[in-house]
C-alpha cells in the first residue's frame, strides 16, 4: 500500500528551481534512500515536504496517507494542520545530534515536551513513557538519561534521544536527513540497526537522506538518485547496486572506494566538472556535460524523460537517461 | 631499508583539563606512547574514530602542538627540543593539507598572494613556479587574481596542496583532507595525491576516519584507539588480516555498497565507557578480553611480518565476518 | 596595501552598504563640509556679540537658526561646534583605536604574561563609569581640545583592544594561519600578514563606532562644564547653560542637541551597515541545503 | 561543586583584589596629582597664607610621602574609615550610602523600563528578522543610543514639564506633599529618560542572542516534531537569550551609573553622580576619590554575584 506519493515536487527561491520535478512513491514501512552529491537537492526536498524551508515557493503534492486511511497534502497543508501532522504522522531527525537537541534543558524536559504534545502524557506517566522509549531505542540507563543534559551524552546517544524523540508519537514517516554523517563507524552502524529494527517493529516507512551510497545499501530498500535537483534513477536497492543504469549512478559507485575491492587498483574512477549550479544548467540532460556516453544528440538538446525500464511486482526501476538501453548492452 | 623521513618514538601527549569553571583539574591524555616510522616515499594511513588522537599525532610531527614526552625525528634529525629561529628550516620539510577547504585559505589574499607565501618563504621572488605548480593541479594561470571564496571546495583543497607543495617538502601531513568534499571530488583528490607522490617521491601521513579511502590510498595503515596506536601493518594485510579486536571491529561496522545489515540491536548499544588508564584501552569493550588486559597496557609486537599489533590475544583469528 | 588600494577598497565597501549606511555616509560627508567651509561663509564670526539682537528665534531674518542670549549667530556657533565635536570624535578616535589595536593583537597572540597584563588593565580600566572617570581627568587636568582629546583616548581605547583581541584570538587559530606558521613564518609576518588584514574590518567597523561614542563622550563633558571652554564652541558646551533658558528660548537647547543627535546617529547607521556588509553570516544564515 | 564554587569565588577574589589595587592606585594618583593638589580649596579661601597651608597639610598628612599617604589611604579604607569630606567634615562613607537610595532607586526604575523595552524590541527584531519591523526596530535602537542622554532630558523638561506640567521638572519630592504619587510622578521623568537610552542595548543583545537560538538546529527539530511556536519562543528561544544576559547584566553597572550622573545633573535629583559632581567642583577629593573605589567595589562585586548566578543557572556551566 502506498504510504506517500510525491507528485512534481519544485522548489525555488525566487531564482531557478532548486528542486525540480521530484516524483516518486513508497509503500507503508518502506525505506527509500534519497541519495546525491551537495546541491542536488536532497536536502531542501525534505525540508519543503515537512515545510520547514521557512521560504521558497513549493509547487507539487505530497500525499501521506495516514494509519486512519485519511490522506494529506503535506504541500499544501495549512500551519495549523501542519502541527498536528509533525511528530504525530511524520518526524525527522537530522546530521548533528548535538544542535538538534536544545543545550539548556535536560533530555527529560525535551522528551515529555513531546510526549505531552503527540500522546497527552503527563507526570509520572510521561516520565515512564520516555523511560520505555529510550530503553527501545538502546539506551542501557535511561533514567539516568533523563536527568542530563544534551552535552553529557556521546554522539550516538544524542542520536538515540532524538530518535526516541522522533518515534514517540508513532509516526508512519520518518525523514532521516543524514543522520549518521557525524557518527563514528562503529556507532553508525548500530543506529543503521536501531533504524532497521524500529521499522520492523512499527512498520514506520523512512526517507533516509545520505550522501554515502555505502550506507544506503545497508539500510535502503529502494534508492532514488538525485542530480541537479531532479531524480535520475529510481531502483529497488539489489537492482541498483547490482546494475546501475544511470551513468551518473555507475560514477557515484565506483568513485566512493569501497573497503573490500580497494587494493590494487590505486586510481579512483572519477568525474570531471561538477554539479551545475542551478543557474548554468542547459536545455539537454543535466548530466551530459560530464557524461562519458555524451552524444550531441540528443544528450545536450532534449531533457530525457525518467523512463521506467522494469517494472516487475512492487519492483519499479526508472532512470533518465536518452542511451540506458544502449549503455546496458 | 632506507632510513625514514619521520620517525616518532614513544610519544604521549596530556592535557590539563578543568571541568567547567568550578571543576577541579584532571590530566588526560590525548595521546599515549605512540611510535612508528613514516617511510621515504610511503603514504601512511591513519585511521581512527573521533577523538581517537590521529589529528593530535599530525599536529606533533608537525611541532605545531608540543609533545608532553617523547621525540620526533626528520631525516635523521631529533627536532624535539628545536624551538624559534632553530625549528623554522626545519618547518619547510614537512607541510600540512587541512580538512575544512573554506577555512585553509585565507578568505582576503588573493590566490596570487596566498601561492607567494612559501616562496618568499624560501627566499623565491620569480613567479614561474606559481604556473608550473597550478598546471601540476590541473587549473590555470586565470586561478591567480581569483580570492579563495570563488572556487569550489574541491578547487581550494587543490589549492591548498600547491601552497603546502610550493614549500617543496619531503613530507605532506594530510588531515582529513578529503573528508568534507563530495564523493566525486573526493576522488579527484585522491588520485591527485597519489600522482604527487609517484612524481615528487613525496612521503604522506595521510589521515582520516574512511577506511576504504584510507585503505586505498596508504601503503600501510596505522589505527588508534582513544589515544594509542593499537596496529600498524601493510593495507591489504590489515583489512584482510586484522589482527587486534578493535581493528576487527571497525572493518565489520564499515558499511558496505551493496551489503545489507540486519536489524539486530547489539548488547554495548548506548552506553558511554569510560577510558581506562591502566591496561588496555580497548578492554572494556572487547569480547576477547582476559583479566591481564585490564591491568597492564599491552605493547607493540610484531605478529607477521611487517605487521606490529598492541594485543595480548593477537594470535586470534579476527578475519572480518561480514554482517 | 598602497593607499590607492584602501581608498578603492572603502569606495567599493559603501557602494555595498544598504540604503541607510550610504544615506550615513553622505551626511557625515555634508556635515564635515558644512563645518570646515560653514563659518568662513557665514557673515558672523562664531564670537561676533550682537547685543541688540539677542534671544532670535530661528528662521529670523539674517539669523536661520536665531541668536543666543548675547546675539551671536546659532548656525555659526552650531557648525564652529562641530569642527571641535567633530575633530574631537575623529582624533580621539584614530589614538584609541592604534592604542587599542596594538594591544588588542599583542593580547590576542600571546597567551602568558602579556595577554594577563592587558586584560587586567582592560578590566580595571572598565571598573570606572566611563563619566566619572573623564571628569575626574577632566578636573585635574587643565582644560582645552587637546585634554578633551586625551580624555575621550583614555577611557575609549578599550572598545578597540577588545574587539581586535577576540578576533585575533580566533584568526590565529584558523587553518590558513596554521598553514603559514607551518611553513615557518616567523611571529612578525604572522600577525602583519595573516592577522591584521583579517582584523581590519572589525577594526573599521569599531573605529566608526568609536567616534559616534567620542561625539557623545565630549558632549557629556561639556555639558558638565569640564570640556572645551567658552567662548570656544563645541555642541556639549552650547548646551551647558540652555537648561537656564529652557522656559523661553528651548530652541537654544533643542538645535545643538539634534546636531549632536544626528550626527551621532548617522555614525552609528555606518557602522552598523559596515558590519552587515563585512559580516554577511547574518543574511547567510539559514540558506544552507 | 560547593568546594569548586569556593575555588573559584577565591581565584575571582584575587583577581578582583589586584584590580581594586590598581583602580585605587589610578584614583589617588589623579587626584593628588591636581595643580594645587587636594589643598587647592583651601588655597582658594579668602586670607590664606602659605604659612597657614602648610599648617593644614601637615596636620592632613599631606607633607608625608605620597606613597606612604596612599599606604595610609588604603589601609583606611580596609578598616572602613574613608576619610572625611572637607566641606563638613562627615565621614566620606556615609555621605555616600546616604545619597545611595536616590540612585538606587532611579537606576532599578530606569532598569525596569529598558530591560522590558529592549526585550520588547529585541524579540520582534529576531523573531521577525529580515522584515521592515525589524529594520524599523534597528533603526529606533540606534537613535535612541545616539541621543545624549542631558539633552533627553532636556528634551522631556521642556514638552512634559515646562510646556505640560504633566510632571516636575526635578527633585525628589515636592516640599511638604511627600507622598507616594509625588515621588513617582518625580521619578518619572529622570527614569524614562536614563531607561530609555539603555532599551538599544538590551535590545541588541536579545536580538542577537535570540536570532543566534533561533537559527540553531534544535528550533528545526523542535518544529519537525510539531512544537507549536508560541512553546518554542517560550521555552527555548527565551531562556537562552536571557541566560548570557546575565554576566552582561553585572559588568553594566558602570554604564548605568555614568547616564545617573548626568541624569541626576539634569534633575537635580540627589544621587552619587550628582554628589560626586558636587565634590569635584568644590575639591572635596576625599568624597570624589571615595565615590570612585565606592563605584569599582560595586562594580566588581556585582560582576562577581551576576557570573556566580550565571553559573548556578546555566545548565551547562555545570558539570
Amino acid at each position: 500500500m502506498t504510504l506517500l506519493s510525491v507528485r512534481d515536487l519544485g522548489v525555488d527561491f525566487g531564482g531557478p528551481l532548486i528542486v525540480d520535478g521530484v516524483s516518486f512513491s513508497m509503500k507503508k514501512g518502506e525505506i527509500v534512500a534519497l541519495v546525491g552529491e551537495s546541491g542536488s537537492g536532497k536536502s531542501v526536498a525534505s525540508l519543503a515536504l515537512m515545510g520547514l524551508l521557512g521560504r521558497g515557493n513549493i509547487t507539487g503534492s505530497a500525499m501521506l496517507r495516514l494509519n486512519d486511511g485519511r490522506e494529506t497534502d503535506l504541500v499544501r497543508i495549512g500551519p495549523r494542520e501542519r502541527r498536528g501532522v509533525l511528530g504525530r504522522h511524520v518526524s525527522m531527525i537530522f546530521q548533528d545530534p548535538l544542535s538538534s537537541l536544545d543545550p539548556i534543558q535536560t533530555i527529560g524536559a525535551q522528551m515529555r515536551e513531546v510526549l505531552s504534545l503527540h500522546c497527552g502524557l503527563r507526570g509520572g506517566k510521561a516520565q515512564a513513557r520516555a523511560i520505555e522509549l529510550l530503553h527501545e531505542v538502546g539506551i542501557v540507563d535511561p533514567q539516568a538519561c533523563l536527568k542530563l543534559i544534551p552535552q553529557r551524552l556521546s554522539g550516538g546517544m544524542r542520536q538515540r534521544v532524538l530518535i526516541a524523540m522522533a518515534i514517540a508519537g508513532e509516526p508512519e514517516l520518518l525523514l532521516a536527513d543524514e543522520p549518521t554523517t557525524a557518527l563514528d563507524v562503529t556507532v553508525q552502524a548500530q543506529v543503521l540497526r536501531l533504524l532497521l529494527s524500529l521499522r520492523a517493529r512499527s512498520g514506520m516507512g523512512m526517507i533516509f537522506i545520505t550522501h554515502n551510497l555505502a550506507v544506503a545499501s545497508s539500510i535502503a530498500d529502494r534508492v532514488i538518485v538525485l542530480y541537479a535537483g531532479q531524480v535520475v534513477e529510481d531502483a529497488p536497492a539489489d537492482a541498483f547496486f547490482a546494475a546501475p543504469a544511470m551513468p551518473y549512478s555507475k560514477a557515484l559507485l565506483g568513485a566512493a572506494p569501497g573497503i573490500d575491492s580497494v587494493f590494487g587498483a590505486r586510481r579512483l574512477p572519477t568525474l570531471r566538472g561538477q554539479v551545475p549550479a542551478p543557474g548554468e544548467r542547459g536545455v539537454g540532460c543535466r548530466f551530459a556535460p560530464r557524461c562519458d556516453a555524451m552524444r550531441p544528440t540528443p544528450c545536450q538538446t532534449q531533457m530525457p524523460d525518467l523512463l521506467t525500464i522494469a517494472d516487475g511486482e512492487n519492483e519499479v526501476h526508472a532512470v533518465r537517461c536518452g542511451r540506458w538501453e544502449e549503455l546496458a548492452r | 631499508m632506507t632510513a625514514p623521513v619521520l620517525s616518532v618514538q614513544g610519544v604521549s601527549k596530556t592535557y590539563t583539563q578543568r571541568a567547567g569553571l568550578f571543576g577541579r583539574a584532571s590530566r588526560t591524555y590525548a595521546l599515549r606512547d605512540v611510535s612508528f616510522d613514516l617511510r621515504a616515499g610511503e603514504i601512511l594511513g591513519l585511521v581512527g574514530e573521533s577523538g581517537s588522537g590521529k589529528t593530535t599525532v599530525g599536529r606533533i610531527a608537525m611541532r605545531l602542538v608540543e609533545p608532553s614526552e617523547g621525540e620526533i625525528h626528520l631525516a635523521g634529525q631529533d627536532v624535539t627540543a628545536l624551538s624559534g629561529a632553530a625549528l623554522r628550516p626545519m618547518r619547510r620539510r614537512i607541510q600540512l593539507i587541512f580538512q575544512d577547504p573554506s577555512a585553509s585559505l585565507n578568505p582576503r589574499q588573493t590566490i596570487r598572494q596566498i601561492l607567494r607565501t612559501p616562496l618568499r618563504l624560501r627566499g623565491i621572488t620569480d613567479d614561474a613556479e606559481i604556473v608550473r605548480m597550478l598546471a601540476i593541479i590541473g587549473m590555470g594561470a586565470e586561478a591567480l587574481d581569483r580570492t579563495p571564496a570563488m572556487f569550489s571546495g574541491g578547487q581550494r583543497q587543490r589549492l591548498s596542496i600547491a601552497r603546502a607543495l610550493l614549500m617543496n617538502p619531503d613530507i605532506i601531513v594530510a588531515d582529513e583532507a578529503v573528508s568534507a568534499l563530495d564523493v566525486c571530488v573526493q576522488a579527484q583528490v585522491v588520485n591527485l595525491l597519489l600522482d604527487l607522490r609517484d612524481q615528487f617521491g613525496l612521503s604522506i601521513l595521510f589521515i582520516g576516519h574512511d577506511l576504504g579511502v584510507v585503505g586505498l590510498i596508504s601503503d600501510r595503515v596505522g589505527v588508534m584507539f582513544r589515544g594509542s596506536l593499537v596496529e600498524i601493518a601493510p593495507s591489504r594485510e590489515l583489512f584482510e588480516r586484522p589482527r587486534h579486536p578493535y581493528t576487527a571491529r571497525l572493518l565489520a561496522a564499515a558499511p558496505r555498497q551493496g551489503g545489507k545489515l540486519t536489524p539486530h540491536a547489539e548488547v554495548d548499544a548506548g552506553r558511554l565507557f569510560p577510558t581506562s588508564t591502566e591496561g588496555c584501552a580497548f578492554a572494556a569493550l572487547c569480547s576477547h578480553a582476559i583479566t591481564e588486559c585490564r591491568t597492564t597496557r599491552p605493547v607493540m609486537r610484531e605478529t607477521a611480518p611487517d605487521h606490529w599489533t598492541a594485543c595480548r590475544r593477537a594470535d586470534l583469528d579476527l578475519r572480518p565476518t561480514h554482517c | 596595501m598602497k593607499s590607492a588600494e584602501i581608498i578603492l577598497s572603502i569606495w567599493a565597501h559603501l557602494r555595498s552598504l544598504r540604503p541607510r549606511g550610504r544615506v550615513a555616509a553622505y551626511y557625515i560627508v555634508f556635515v564635515v563640509i558644512a563645518c570646515v567651509a560653514g563659518p568662513w561663509v557665514l557673515p558672523y564670526g562664531h564670537a561676533h556679540i550682537d547685543l541688540h539682537h539677542r534671544f532670535l528665534s530661528p528662521i529670523s531674518a539674517g539669523h536661520p537658526l536665531g541668536t543666543d542670549e548675547i546675539g551671536r549667530d546659532l548656525l555659526t556657533r552650531v557648525l564652529m561646534g562641530g569642527r571641535v565635536s567633530l575633530l574631537v570624535g575623529l582624533a580621539s578616535t584614530i589614538l584609541s583605536t592604534v592604542i587599542g589595536t596594538t594591544l588588542g593583537l599583542v593580547a590576542g597572540y600571546n597567551s602568558g604574561a602579556a595577554r594577563f597584563l592587558i586584560t587586567t588593565i582592560i578590566d580595571a580600566t572598565l571598573c570606572f563609569p566611563v563619566v566619572f572617570l573623564m571628569l575626574t581627568l577632566a578636573a585635574v587636568l587643565s582644560p582645552g581640545v587637546g585634554t578633551i582629546i586625551g580624555i575621550v583616548t583614555l577611557v575609549s581605547w578599550m572598545e578597540a583592544a577588545r574587539v581586535v583581541q577576540a578576533q585575533t584570538r580566533v584568526i590565529r587559530k584558523m587553518d590558513y594561519v596554521t598553514a603559514v606558521v607551518a611553513m615557518g613564518a616567523t611571529d612578525r609576518y604572522v600577525l602583519m600578514r595573516e592577522v591584521l588584514p583579517n582584523v581590519a574590518p572589525a577594526v573599521i567597523v569599531s573605529a566608526t563606532l568609536t567616534i559616534a561614542r567620542a561625539i557623545l563622550l565630549e558632549s557629556y563633558v561639556s555639558y558638565l562644564g569640564y570640556g572645551v571652554q567658552p567662548p570656544d564652541a563645541s555642541w556639549g558646551n552650547l548646551l551647558n547653560n540652555a537648561q537656564e533658558y529652557l522656559e523661553s528660548d528651548p530652541w537654544l537647547a533643542i538645535i545643538p542637541g539634534v546636531a549632536i543627535a544626528l550626527t551621532v546617529t548617522m555614525f552609528n547607521l555606518l557602522g552598523e551597515s559596515l558590519q552587515d556588509a563585512i559580516d554577511p553570516s547574518i543574511q547567510a544564515k539559514g540558506r544552507r541545503s | 561543586m560547593a568546594e569548586g564554587m569556593l575555588a573559584f569565588a577565591a581565584r575571582r577574589a584575587g583577581v578582583n583584589a589586584l584590580l581594586l589595587l590598581l583602580v585605587s592606585l589610578t584614583g589617588f594618583m589623579l587626584l593628588h596629582a591636581t595643580p594645587g593638589g587636594p589643598l587647592a580649596q583651601f588655597s582658594l579661601s579668602p586670607g590664606m597664607t602659605s604659612e597657614r597651608l602648610n599648617q593644614i597639610a601637615h596636620s592632613m598628612g599631606l607633607d608625608q610621602p605620597l606613597w606612604l599617604q596612599y599606604v595610609k589611604w588604603l589601609g583606611g579604607l580596609l578598616k572602613g574609615d574613608w576619610g572625611h569630606s572637607y566641606r563638613d567634615h562627615a565621614p566620606v562613607l556615609s555621605i555616600i550610602i546616604s545619597h545611595l537610595g536616590a540612585t538606587v532607586e532611579l537606576g532599578l526604575a530606569s532598569l525596569v523600563i529598558s530591560f522590558l523595552g529592549g526585550l520588547a524590541m529585541g524579540l520582534i527584531g529576531a523573531l521577525r528578522a529580515g522584515e521592515a519591523i525589524d529594520a524599523l526596530c534597528s533603526l529606533v535602537g540606534v537613535i535612541l543610543l545616539s541621543l545624549p542622554t542631558f539633552w533627553l532630558g532636556l528634551v522631556f523638561i521642556y514638552f512634559l514639564s515646562v510646556r505640560t506640567g504633566w510632571f516636575p521638572a526635578g527633585g525628589l519630592m515636592s516640599p511638604g506633599h511627600a507622598s507616594a504619587t509625588d515621588r513617582l510622578r518625580h521619578l518619572a521623568l529622570p527614569a524614562m529618560t536614563l531607561g530609555l537610552v539603555s532599551i538599544p542595548v538590551w535590545g541588541a543583545y536579545i536580538r542577537s542572542f535570540a536570532g543566534d537560538t533561533l537559527n540553531q538546529d534544535h528550533i528545526r527539530t523542535a518544529r519537525a516534531l510539531g512544537v507549536p511556536g508560541w512553546r518554542i519562543v517560550l521555552r527555548r528561544v527565551l531562556p537562552a537569550a536571557l541566560l548570557p544576559l546575565i554576566p552582561i547584566a553585572g559588568v553594566y553597572l558602570p554604564t548605568l551609573l555614568s547616564g545617573a550622573l548626568v541624569t541626576e545633573t539634569v534633575f537635580t535629583w540627589p544621587g552619587v553622580g550628582r554628589l560626586f559632581l558636587d565634590s569635584l567642583q568644590y575639591r572635596d577629593y576625599p568624597v570624589a576619590l571615595g565615590v570612585l573605589m565606592f563605584s569599582a567595589v560595586l562594580v566588581l562585586m556585582c560582576s562577581l554575584a551576576a557570573e556566580l548566578l550565571h553559573h548556578a543557572a546555566d545548565p551547562r556551566l555545570r558539570t
